[in-house]
């Protein structure tokens, strides 16, 4: 009857270092602990802060694909090799591998999520757009032809591939060739307009969302939307749970559970 | 035909299973979530003056029997929890507006505002171990809990419930000191005192330094309060404190809870956790023969 | 060299781990099985001026996360404890001689006589939840505690260390006033009062109906009481409750204490446990480049 | 590291009461829980005690077979079928399985802890010697027949079979064939006696001894016996184990932990 069985909680150390894009860098450690494509952990950096990561490695040497964006991950994209932090987890519900041929979208940072659940898809089965506003943004292009048999790019600026949005891009391939199933991570804008296109085009889609997060482990309730935990029942939710959503793309809720229009 | 309804200080509940406080208590949308999961009850988040953002993470240590919290009461402000009790009284149970202050007029005019919000009750948050200035600080002291449930009594036509602390030896006179001012029910317990250092950082992990302990690790210490508190009291008593399943629901029951509360398990069981608890309750009461759950309050002090 | 030693108020001990007491302390021959088993010192059962059967069976509750008991003080009495005093001396570590009475000039006069057994220290159990008339009964006054250790205190010459209980809110209070009465150590902490039911037969476990909780489920809230002692004292504080591996030890001694005890987590993994203890303890200071583990004592406080 | 897993604590009720002897009789209940043979369980009957008693049967529908000598073992022998009563356990070290032929000696009700294991043996390697004062107070004779070549019996009084008691006749089965080990269980000074007997003879032994039980799970030390812990690296000790104790067959405790010559 226990759903969920206890996370680890561990120290770790940065094991490697690599930077993906300006202000956007990788840290792998070592982390015995089963995963599952899709899952988050947190991690925490005494005297800073503890936050939730997606694991965008989750073989023995795992890894977080840290974007600077405020004091937590300034502190995170400081550390150096051998430098220590703690995970717990991993927590959340990831992706269910689908059949047939895939269509990855990934925005920003959401590519950390989605790269764990394609390695696991035979790369001629798997199609990927990824989204960002400018080239120097643009996260895991190589990483992401390793495991797919066709990697296009959009820039909001135009300054690398597509000029546009990954939605249009996406929409672009979905019109090029037939897809069974989506998944996608990303700005929840971004997830919001993919939902409708993809519920247009009745394709089967999960998507990976982002809440603030406190406890990571299903209790505080700070991460709820429309009541569901994004760090029990998500992060990544299918098509016919995002339908149900009053608030999806539309709000979210501030440190002291206040709502936030989008 | 068996029945678990229960009246709880005139709130009529169709199981004896609640929500506690503080555990996805936030927003409308999760309260109502737990209704659907069955609870009997639900209780909110505990509900200042003014929008609070609670402690820094990390606020919660998992532990192999339980939890650690020191989530510092963040909530959004009574100002603002008027649109979640509309969308948490649509769940069909009774709400319970859990609220703390540090006086006893900051306690009356936020449960008179619970009670404009359709609140069937108020519970106060007279425990929590982890926010200076709030909860076990003033309620560890019999007077100064006398003086706030009396004042709320004074200001409010819905049930007032005290939620006590165990982490004192004075929780009889405490609850007896509630009781004596007006208070229709007593909660019991709010979590343990504790502190949890992690060896390889050196330090402690929760960024308040201790919080509270929840879960099945202090199950024997509620079970205890409530069993004590039923032979001092005569207004009904809530249990909370490591319910995870029926028999320990019945636990609590038997030493005397008129209904007991459930949070730390929706942590890791869900939100169906109330109903799992009801059905085997029900399941019990078919295996020997009892009809109302009300025959088992108590029964273990025969 | 990394070294484990510790000085204990005087007390030289090999290493920091030591037999809580009531845990195979009532014979020396089980005495001198920990010292095999690796601890660094032995407390002994509590022992009172006659002997004592202690509570009817049940006297204990296993739980998943601890144990719950009430065994109620049983002993053989003081006059027959010197033949077990002299047994457990052949250990080759220091033996600390617990003792509970109901006033000040029984504490005195059973300490004194522990002393002539050869008692390198003497405990004072001012915290057995479960036995009416001593413990935690006098534990909870600051006024009858410094009463009873300035007693002691005046009436032998080894160390006098009080354990206390964590069943209210005065810790402090009152270890600060042990001190004041010139305790040379404070033990913290004793079991939390606690209680099981068993549903099947409507009634609680153990005949005493509440007992104690030790293990692992109260070891957070020692580790806060621990921290929270060792911000308010000058002398040394023994850490115990729930420690069984060398991680949990080294909670406590990163909160302040200068060495622990050990009592149920002898249940399951044996007399080993100690040695086990230490070992894991060598192996983290030898990875950190720590050479005494005195260098450890309260660095979770920086 | 953990040595021992957690015992479980459940409600059973008679399923059966056999009579096996004057005021001895078995108590059936179905227990659905794992135990190896000379393991004990506590058994608390409430508003009375919880005392120890060896398993005599260990399959699913388990076994305990009670000697009426005082205010619980009175209560124990008065249920009725279909009584329910607490049982928690098993605990304690029972027997190694021995190779080659066995002498199993039994004294008064010390054949319940030994015939779980007899049965785990095949019956031609089995004899046993069942000793008892009087033929009334005789148990577990055609049960031990059945897993057992060669069954002898003894009686202090002569009223059946040896005349004499069960170390003398397990000295004459001794005499009379080669055995590999033996293995017992009985009253102490019984033990003792046989002890002394197999050390003679240079045949290796294990013994299942009793001690005032408390706790049953290694805590309290009321059970001790030279420090070693008759509930969990007992109630099974082998002849070395024995060799070196100081306190078999000399001394037991009392309630308060006080010495009591045997
Ligand atoms: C399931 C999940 C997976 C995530 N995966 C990644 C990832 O792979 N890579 C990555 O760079 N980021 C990821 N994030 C976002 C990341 O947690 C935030 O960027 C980070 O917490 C910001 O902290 P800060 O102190 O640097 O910034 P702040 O200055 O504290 O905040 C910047 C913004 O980050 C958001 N944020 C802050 N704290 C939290 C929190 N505890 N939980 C959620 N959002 C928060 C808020 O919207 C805030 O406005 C993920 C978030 C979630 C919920
Ligand atoms: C490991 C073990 C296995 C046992 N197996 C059996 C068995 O299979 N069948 C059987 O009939 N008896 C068995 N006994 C003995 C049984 O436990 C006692 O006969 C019983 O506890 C007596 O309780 P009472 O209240 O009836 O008698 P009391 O009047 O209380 O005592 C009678 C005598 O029984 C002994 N005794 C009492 N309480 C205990 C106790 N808690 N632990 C140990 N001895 C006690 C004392 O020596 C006492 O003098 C076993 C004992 C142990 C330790
Ligand atoms: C994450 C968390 C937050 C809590 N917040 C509150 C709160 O705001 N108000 C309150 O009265 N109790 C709060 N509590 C205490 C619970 O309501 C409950 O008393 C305690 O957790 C014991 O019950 P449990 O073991 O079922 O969790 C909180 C507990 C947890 C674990
Ligand atoms: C079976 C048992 C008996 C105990 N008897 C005593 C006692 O006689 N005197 C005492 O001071 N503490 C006694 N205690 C308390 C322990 O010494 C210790 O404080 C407590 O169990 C917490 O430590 P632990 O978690 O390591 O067991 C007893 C504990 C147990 C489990
Ligand atoms: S972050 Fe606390 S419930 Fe999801
Ligand atoms: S009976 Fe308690 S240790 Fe054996």
């Amino acid at each position: 009857m226990i759903e969920r069985a206890l996370t680890r909680q561990e120290t770790v150390s940065v094991a490697a270092i690599t930077e993906e894009a300006e202000n956007v860098l990788t840290l792998r450690f070592d982390w015995d602990q089963l995963a599952a494509p899709g899952q988050f952990v947190m991690v925490w950096l005494p005297d800073v802060d503890e936050v939730p990561m997606s694991l965008s490695y989750i073989g023995g040497r795992k890894g977080i694909t840290v974007k600077n964006v405020g004091e937590a991950t300034k502190a995170l994209t400081s550390l150096q090799v051998g430098d220590r932090f703690v995970v717990r987890g991993p927590y959340g519900r990831g992706y269910h591998l689908p059949q047939g041929k895939i269509l990855a979208v990934g925005g920003g940072t959401g590519m950390a999520s989605l790269l764990p659940a394609m390695e696991r898809i035979p790369a001629d089965r798997v199609d990927t757009a990824i989204g960002a506003r400018t080239e120097k943004e643009l996260i895991f292009e190589e990483r992401a032809k390793g495991t797919s048999s066709n990697v296009r790019v959009s820039t909001d600026d135009g300054s690398k591939g597509f000029h546009g949005n990954a939605v249009q891009l996406a929409k672009e391939m979905m019109d090029a060739s037939d897809h069974d199933a989506v998944i996608a991570c990303g700005p929840e804008k971004m997830l919001y307009y993919l939902h409708q296109l993809c519920v247009e085009k009745g394709i089967p889609h999960q998507m990976s969302l982002e809440r603030y997060m406190k406890c990571g482990a299903g209790l505080c309730g700070s991460c709820a939307i429309d009541g569901k935990r994004v760090c029990r029942e998500g992060p990544v939710f299918s098509g016919e749970d995002l339908k149900e959503m009053k608030e999806f793309g539309r709000q979210r809720r501030d440190e002291c559970g206040g709502r936030v229009r989008l | 035909m068996i029945s678990l309804k229960v009246v709880l200080a005139d709130m009529d509940m169709p199981n004896p299973t609640m929500l506690a406080s503080g555990i996805m208590g936030e927003t409308g949308g999760s309260l109502l979530a737990m209704a659907k999961g069955g609870a009997g009850a639900l209780v909110t988040k505990s509900i200042g003056s003014v929008p609070r953002a609670g402690h820094r993470n990390p606020t919660l240590v998992e532990l192999e029997h339980g939890y650690l919290n020191a989530m510092g009461l963040p909530n959004p402000g009574i100002e603002h929890f008027g649109k979640e009790m509309a969308e948490a009284l649509m769940g069909g149970v009774p709400v319970v507006g859990s609220v703390f202050g540090a006086t006893p007029g900051e306690f009356a005019e936020l449960a008179s505002r619970m009670e404009a919000y359709g609140a069937h009750a108020v519970e106060l948050n007279l425990s929590c171990p982890h926010a200076e200035g709030y909860g076990m600080e003033l309620g560890m002291d019999p007077e100064i809990v006398a003086g706030i449930v009396k004042e709320v009594r004074s200001r409010v036509n819905i049930p007032v419930f005290a939620k006590l602390t165990p982490n004192t030896h004075r929780l009889i006179e405490v609850a007896q000191a509630a009781e004596g001012a007006g208070a229709d029910g007593i909660v019991a317990i709010n979590t343990l005192k504790a502190m949890r250092i992690d060896v390889d950082m050196r330090r402690p992990v929760l960024h308040n330094l201790y919080g509270g302990l929840s879960g099945p690790a202090v199950r024997t210490v509620g079970v205890r309060c409530v069993y004590e508190l039923y032979e001092a009291l005569k207004i009904p008593i809530i249990g909370v404190g490591g319910v995870e399943d029926w028999r320990s629901a019945l636990e609590y029951i038997m030493v005397g809870a008129a209904a007991v509360q459930i949070g730390s398990a929706v942590g890791r069981r869900g939100s169906q956790v109330f109903g799992d608890v009801c059905s085997g309750i029900h399941g019990y009461m078919m295996d020997n023969g009892i009809q109302q759950i009300s025959q088992l309050v108590g029964v273990a002090h025969d």
